[in-house]
């Protein structure tokens, strides 16, 4: 049981990486913007969080830092993108090589450093249940402020102006420019909120979740993001759903090694992987739902006045 | 007010120019980030582009290092020109080793030449990793981006499932790595005493097939029209699933070929190391040769002495090994931000 | 360094200055990594202490341990090195191949076993650490279960696992260990999730063979037990840490360049251990009973003196196999062959016959 | 009594795009509750005016006054505060967003969903525009679209409303009950701005007229008085040119579609039900039709770029085309040009002479190799042949204008001798000249025993180019008609599904029976 409650804690855990950078990610892709980079974009603000907790010692900081390098990458990306019509695609994929290599060589005097502890995450009250205390309300802020996040987009895409404004933009950027919507400064504004939650979300990963700093430390994870958007058919609700359920993948694995179940722990290890490549098919087998969920200029460019 | 204008025609000059100004850039902010550093720019301009290539054993080095990127490019090259984006180069370059392992342990002290069956078995091997993407793009329309990458990680595992467990050679000390492989299932050197091997030539070989395939054939001309407009191709009857198996096919054998190259040239064998990140890099490769054959042949020489570079800035300058990373990200970001003078002009004034 | 600068005004009597020997370190990590490469780097530095202008050190980091590393093995040796040490067991091909080109430098190899007539192999202990550090984990342990975060099932992660076992069940017979494989031997944000999640098992005291400090910190946060690995980490896991399981290469690389200065330099395979004053189990906790600490400096004692052996029969596999007589001292090539587990460790070496 | 203060006025607006000039000087005097006509060519400039005078496209000269006083119009949320509502020529729509969601889009000052909801409801009464606010704007057809886009438009209280080119997508029927809301709104004392090249609407509708060429004014009229032959001279500079006019009785069945029906395989498409078509060699066909009744899907069938016809629908000489790719089918003589040229009939960025491979194959040798020097030579023999203007067989597609691009296909498509060729839009969007060529081509090749099929929204050119008609509405093929036979009333009517016979005359309101 208590193994039960402790498995659900570190899959909400695992999972809340994936969430924030996934629901940035949709962010960017509701406005009709792919961005190959988010695991650049995940490294360099996993860096940059971690070299602010260490100078400045206080680790709100450290999150605020990863957001604002990571909004800064991807206003260049942005740019490129939106204002020159590079191909999406390669400059997501010039972002991610980039990223990598940037964050591992300014990230070369960190290697060593240890940040000021954290005092163990408890909700007075909830904490102390028994089972769902250990399960759920004992988790770091962001945790419950992903939560929130995703909430938060649910009710701005569906109920607000704003977010009709945002879909219309993905949705037809050429309409939406003729109505007099500024449709790249909206896409820009997009690309560098969206970015910067994957900045957070490296932030957390080198400040909260693992403690530390080394190149390459994010793994493949803002790649898992990026499936995640699809997987959701681009609603945050089904984001937070998606990423608790790869996070609680990738705890499983861990905890089916140490029981002594008898899989070679190479296939064990691939099991995350496959499993996204099993729900991209699942997801995607039928077109028709993919393109009614879709924002239908992903991946276009927008030229006003073309 | 900076401000683009559309060309009526894309400009012949700037689609030459533009790679040579990306270069140009790079070096540039290169230069800039090595006086940062407090390091001498014109040492680590010297250290990058002359140091490599001082003697033959340089060149042949470069080379060496050249021929997987280029041949990997090459395949990439042909499916990004169809829209069908492999990004999984890296899972058909492990798998493709790992298959020439698999005939070079099967015909070990055959006492003939086996290597041309070892390249064969790496580059089927390559093709079906990437058939597999196909199959799921082709049957389900999964998103062949997500689905190659992730099955990068998945060949890596399937890499060290065999050389942890069945393959591990029985006289290794229980080390993960295969038995070397015998002087048979070795590809030939060019010259006796330098790295450099057969491969080179084939990798010259695969560019000048794409080169007739894509320019001098109507089946590379339709391969073409479903990247540039899929419209127009479905008018014109060239079917989008024969581009798609066609690109996966091609990217999965060259890369599997080159995957087959490495375990049967500078290694010997089959250890974890042999992914070493070829199937990324060439992505790069591929597009700083404007998906071109020949063009991917400067770009791989272009990467490979970038990559040579850094580890010399090292053990000369003291500089971090993560330097060739940042080079290769600015080049590529150089040259897409160039690119767009290809399609437009810029003008100042209002916009 | 600094420490150069200063060192050659300590030595001015030495009037005809020879040209310093050049010797090189090939790692496969960053320096800064806290773990492996970082204890290698510390060796380098004591060899420039030691030697002052007599020797000149270089090192190149990160090198991949595929088709690249032949050619930074070969570029050093082309600069003039005349010893170069490869502190990986992936570079042992490669080396072998540049050992032929350039008969008269000198190649050492860490980890590996094949030798050439200029090329030698050395190898620490570190099972004998983690023997140690299983009587600690024994005394510490409440729920009588122990994680280890294992990198890859080769024979020397195996027989760390088993002795850290043996050495618990000194204490408590019946003691279990549960190991998670990550696959890696440095990816802090798994190595996070294998330990959180050997704790969310049962485990209290963890170990790992991986580089990183995610463990103990992981441990840290748990309010569990772990230990360092390759380096004093007692810092990133003030409450957590019980030891450090540390190798100290100075030793060894002052002994092998002062051979190469005198000429006496020949090729053998050395494995270090305690005795040699190589591997250690240091900083160990207030909190640890003093009488395990007194366990700890008997076995410590007799490894010194060699009396003591790690691997002595009757040595029983978790199948029920005996894999050693009763009363044996296990010999080199039964180390080098290890591919079991020991009784008490629960599950299977992967893709184990 | 002085005159009143224009609504609008505009002094010299121009607006060049590189190589073109769209407005040149342009001077226009709206009247209040006036119903003012704009009248030009495809390309005059006309659309460019009106983003324009919306905000969309800042002008880079001239003087805009509203009611008087001079505005500078810099977005069109500026516009629509100034009080003026546009319907747009392309509409404007988001097509998963429903009907309440795409008005919103289009208000600043409505706080909430639900006040939209209400104020759509309220002016779908009042001018009876029924709307359903919660439906999808993808499930809607044409008609209601452009019901959205207007009732958009008024919700802004416009005192200037623009529609451009709104009919072009409507039944004649639909027509009448748009200019009915037209008439409705100018009493109310809403000035209109209205775009056409159809002279009988704005004579119908219209009080003043400005005619345009080529960016430039050519002439104000009063529609009510001014000739076809004057308006047509201010507009195009000539009378247009007379057409050939042989007719030779048609030979055996060439085309055979029976009793297809057909799913459409798009979003948001209209499925095929039992089309019965015949085409015989040497007779032109046409297809008349309100655009997004089925059109798309049959002339994909037709062509093979969409499969799934059943077997036995299709018969060319009497062979079965259902397994056929577009490529087979030219083989076997069957040729088609679509109605985009641009990435569809060509690939923007390739050459002329490497466009005609995708349907030609006289210069592929044996193995798919390609003879460059006799592709090029068979590209410079279409441009001369055709008049096409272009800096050479390597101009990119995209370079040409649109009416050169589009000499370039037909040229293309009739010089591979086909036994069928089906045209979507020969002349949409092409001057008069290049119309007149490309039409006379069309009648050359009948006259050589090709069969003709021509898809239009264009009436009067059916009625120019072909023997027989068929209507199409909502996946609906009507029986054909000769062409001496059909009236436009008539064939209104059947567009509006309302043929003898037809499954759709049950009274039921047809794909957009009102506007
Ligand atoms: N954004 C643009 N960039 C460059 N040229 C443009 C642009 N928009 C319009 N043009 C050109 O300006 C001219 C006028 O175009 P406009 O759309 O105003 O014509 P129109 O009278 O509305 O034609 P139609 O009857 O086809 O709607 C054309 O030659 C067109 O190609
Ligand atoms: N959006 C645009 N951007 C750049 N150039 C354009 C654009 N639209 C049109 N042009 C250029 O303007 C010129 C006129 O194009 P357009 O298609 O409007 O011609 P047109 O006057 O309508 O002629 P036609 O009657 O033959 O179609 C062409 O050279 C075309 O390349
Ligand atoms: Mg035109
Ligand atoms: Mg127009």
């Amino acid at each position: 049981m208590e193994t039960l409650a402790l498995l659900i804690a570190a899959t909400l855990n695992a999972g809340t990486v994936l969430a924030i950078a996934a629901l940035g990610l949709l962010i960017n892709e509701k406005v009709g913007v792919v961005n190959l980079g988010a695991e650049g974009l995940m490294l360099c603000g996993a860096l940059a969080g971690f070299a602010a907790v260490v100078h400045l010692g206080v680790h709100p900081l450290g999150f605020l830092a990863g957001m604002a390098v990571a909004a800064l990458l991807s206003l260049l990306f942005g740019w490129l993108v939106i204002y020159l019509h590079t191909n999406q695609y390669a400059t997501g994929l010039a972002l991610s090589l980039f990223g990598a290599g940037l964050s591992a060589f300014a990230g070369q005097p960190y290697t060593q450093f240890k940040l000021p502890e954290l005092p163990a995450p408890h909700l007075p009250w909830l904490g102390d249940l028994p089972f769902v205390g250990v399960a759920l309300f004992r988790h770091h802020a962001l945790v419950y402020a992903t939560v929130a996040l995703a909430l938060l987009l649910v009710w701005l895409y569906d109920r607000t102006r704003t977010g009709l404004v945002l879909r219309a933009v993905g949705e037809n950027p050429e309409s939406a420019h003729a109505l007099g919507y500024p449709v790249r400064r909206i896409r820009l504004l997009a690309v560098v909120l969206g970015g910067a939650l994957c900045g957070l979300a490296g932030a957390y990963v080198s400040t909260v979740y693992t403690p530390l700093w080394v190149e390459g430390m994010i793994a493949g994870k803002g790649w898992i993001a990026l499936a995640l958007t699809t997987f959701a058919t681009w609603r945050p609700a089904r984001v937070l759903l998606g990423a608790y359920l790869f996070g609680g993948v990738t705890m499983l694995q861990f905890h089916l090694q140490g029981m002594g179940v008898q899989i070679p722990s190479p296939f064990l290890t691939m099991m995350p992987y496959l499993a996204t490549v099993v729900v991209l098919v699942l997801i995607s087998r039928s077109p028709q739902w993919i393109r009614l969920h879709m924002p239908q200029s992903l991946g276009r460019p927008f030229h006003p006045g073309g | 007010m900076l401000r683009l204008e559309r060309r009526p025609q894309p400009s012949a000059l700037w689609r030459w120019a533009s790679p040579l100004l990306a270069l140009v850039l790079t070096v540039l902010i290169g230069m800039a980030l090595f006086a940062a550093l407090g390091k001498d720019p014109w040492a680590g301009l010297r250290v990058f582009f002359w140091e490599p290539v001082r003697d033959l054993r340089g060149w042949s080095e470069l080379l060496l290092k050249a021929t997987p990127l280029l041949l990997i490019a090459l395949g990439l090259a042909i499916g990004f020109r169809s829209n069908v984006w492999n990004i999984g180069a890296e899972g058909q370059f492990v798998i493709g080793a790992v298959c020439a392992t698999g005939v070079a342990l099967a015909l070990h002290g055959a006492g003939w030449p086996t290597w041309p069956l070892v390249l064969l078995a790496g580059a089927l091997g390559g093709l079906a990793w990437a058939a597999l993407t196909a199959l799921l793009r082709d049957r389900f329309h999964a998103n062949e981006i997500l689905v190659s990458l992730m099955l990068v990680y998945v060949a890596v595992q399937v890499l060290n499932y065999l050389v942890y467990g069945p393959w591990k050679d029985p006289l290794g000390f229980n080390f993960p790595q295969t038995q070397r492989f015998d002087g048979d299932a070795l590809v030939p050197r060019l010259v006796s005493h330098l790295r450099v091997n057969l491969g080179l030539i084939l990798a010259l070989l695969a560019a000048l097939a794409t080169w007739v395939f894509l320019f001098r054939t109507r089946a590379g001309f339709a391969q073409q029209v479903g990247g540039l407009a899929p419209l127009a191709a479905r008018y014109a009857g060239f079917s989008s699933r024969a581009a798609l198996w066609l690109a996966m096919g091609v990217s999965g054998a060259l890369a599997g070929l080159a995957g087959a190259l490495e375990v049967a040239g500078p290694v010997g064998q089959l250890t974890p190391h042999v992914p070493a990140g070829y199937g990324f890099a060439a992505i790069i490769v591929a597009f700083v040769g404007r998906l071109h054959p020949v063009g991917s042949i400067g770009a791989a020489l272009l990467m490979s002495l970038f990559y040579l570079g850094g580890e010399l800035a090292q053990s000369r300058l003291g500089l971090p090994k993560s330097i060739t990373g940042v080079f290769q990200g600015l080049l590529l970001f150089a040259l897409l931000a160039c690119d767009t003078l290809i399609q437009y002009r810029i003008r100042w004034g209002k916009g | 360094g600094k420490k150069e600068e200063v060192k050659p005004a300590a030595v001015p009597a030495e009037a005809p200055k020879p040209e310093p020997l050049k010797a090189a370190w090939v790692y496969v990590g960053p320096v800064g990594d806290a773990g492996w490469s970082y204890a290698h780097d510390l060796g380098r530095k004591a060899v420039e202490a030691h030697f002052g202008d007599r020797v000149q050190t270089t090192f190149v980091e990160s090198v991949p341990e595929g088709a690249d590393a032949e050619r930074v093995i070969r570029d050093l040796a082309a600069q003039g090195h005349k010893i170069i040490f490869a502190t990986s067991f992936g570079y042992m091909e490669p080396m072998l191949k540049v050992a032929q080109e350039f008969p008269d430098v000198k190649f050492e190899h860490a980890t590996g076993y094949k030798t050439a007539p200029n090329m030698r192999i050395y190898d620490a202990s570190f099972y004998q650490d983690t023997y140690m550090a299983g009587i600690i984990a024994a005394h510490m342990t409440k729920t009588g279960t122990l994680g280890f975060v294992g990198s890859f099932p080769i024979p020397e992660v195996l027989r760390n696992i088993n002795a850290f076992v043996l050495g618990a069940q000194t204490v408590k017979p019946d003691i279990k260990l549960k190991v998670v494989w990550v696959n890696t031997w440095f990816d802090p944000p798994k190595e996070t999730e294998a330990a959180q999640s050997l704790i969310n098992q049962g485990a209290d005291v963890l170990l790992q063979n991986t580089d990183s400090t995610a463990v103990l910190q992981t441990a840290e946060k748990n309010g569990k037990y772990a230990f360092g690995w390759d380096s004093d980490m007692s810092s990133f896991g003030p409450k957590a840490h019980l030891a450090s399981a540390v190798v100290n290469w100075g030793p060894y690389y002052i002994q092998a360049v002062q051979e190469v200065l005198d000429g006496t330099w020949q090729s053998k395979r050395t494995v270090l251990g305690v005795k040699e004053g190589v591997n250690d189990l240091i900083k160990i906790a207030d909190v640890v009973p003093e009488e395990a600490r007194k366990k700890v400096e008997e076995v410590k004692a007799g490894l010194k003196s060699g009396e003591f052996e790690v691997f002595t029969g009757p040595i029983v596999d978790n199948t029920g196999k005996e894999v050693l007589a009763q009363g044996v001292k296990a010999d080199q090539e039964w180390k080098d062959k290890v591919n079991f587990f020991v009784k008490g460790v629960e599950g299977k070496v992967p893709a184990g016959k | 009594m002085s005159p009143p203060i224009p609504r609008l006025e505009l002094r010299d607006v121009t607006k060049r795009y590189p190589g073109v000039v769209a407005n040149d000087r342009v001077s226009l005097t709206v009247r209040p509750g006036s119903i003012h006509a704009v009248l030009g060519e495809n390309g005059a400039g006309k659309s460019t005016l009106m983003k324009i005078i919306y905000g969309v496209v800042p002008p880079d000269e001239g003087v805009m006054r509203l009611d008087g006083r001079e505005v500078r119009v810099r977005s069109p949320q500026q516009a629509r505060e100034l009080g003026i509502g546009m319907v747009f020529q392309h509409f404007s729509l988001f097509e998963t967003l429903t009907v309440a969601d795409n008005v919103w889009l289009g208000l600043e000052d409505v706080a909430s969903r639900a006040e939209v909801v209400a104020a759509i409801r309220d002016k779908a009464a009042a001018y009876g525009l029924e709307l359903d606010p919660e439906r999808p704007v993808h499930s809607l057809s044409v008609g209601e679209r452009q019901r959205v886009e207007i009732v958009r438009a008024l919700l802004a209280r416009p005192r200037l409303l623009i529609l451009d080119e709104p009919t072009s997508v409507l039944t004649p029927q639909a027509v009448q009950r748009l200019f009915g809301v037209l008439r409705q709104l100018a009493a109310e004392g809403c000035s209109i701005l209205y775009i056409s090249h159809k002279l009988h609407e704005i004579r119908a509708l219209c009080d003043a007229c400005t005619v345009m060429r080529g960016g430039r004014v050519t002439g104000e009229v009063d529609p009510r008085q001014a000739s076809d032959a004057e308006l047509s001279r201010l507009m195009i500079g000539r009378e247009p040119p007379p057409l050939p006019a042989q007719r030779r009785p048609p030979g055996e069945v060439v085309l055979r579609v029976a009793g297809l029906t057909l799913p459409s395989p798009y979003a948001f498409g209209t499925d095929l039900h039992d089309v019965n078509l015949e085409l015989r060699a040497g007779e032109i066909v046409g297809i008349a039709g309100v655009s997004g009744n089925g059109q798309r899907e049959l002339l994909a069938a037709l062509s093979g770029e969409e499969p799934g016809a059943p077997p036995g629908a299709l018969l060319l000489d009497g062979r079965d085309l259902a397994r056929a790719n577009p490529a087979r089918r030219r083989r076997l003589g069957l040729h088609f040009v679509p109605e985009e040229r641009l990435g569809r009939g060509a690939v923007p960025a390739l050459g002329l002479a490497h466009n005609l491979l995708l349907t030609r194959t006289e210069t592929v040798a044996r193995g798919g190799w390609l003879r460059l020097g006799a592709l090029r030579t068979q590209a410079v023999g279409i441009i001369e042949r055709y008049g096409v203007k272009a800096a050479g067989p390597d101009a990119a597609a995209q370079s040409l204008s649109g009416g050169n691009l589009q000499k370039f296909i037909v040229g293309r498509e009739i010089e591979a001798r086909p036994r069928v060729l089906i045209v979507a839009q020969p002349t949409w969007g092409v001057d008069v000249g290049a119309a007149a060529q490309i039409r006379a081509a069309l009648l050359a090749l009948r006259e050589a025993g090709c069969a003709v099929l021509v898809v239009s929204e264009e009436l009067d050119e059916l009625f120019e180019l072909c023997d027989r008609l068929h209507v199409i509405a909502k996946g609906h093929l009507s029986p054909s008609v000769p062409v001496q036979e059909a009236s436009v009333e008539r064939l209104g009517a059947w567009m509006a599904g309302q043929w003898p016979g037809s499954p759709l005359a049950a009274g039921q309101e047809v794909s957009d029976a009102a506007a």
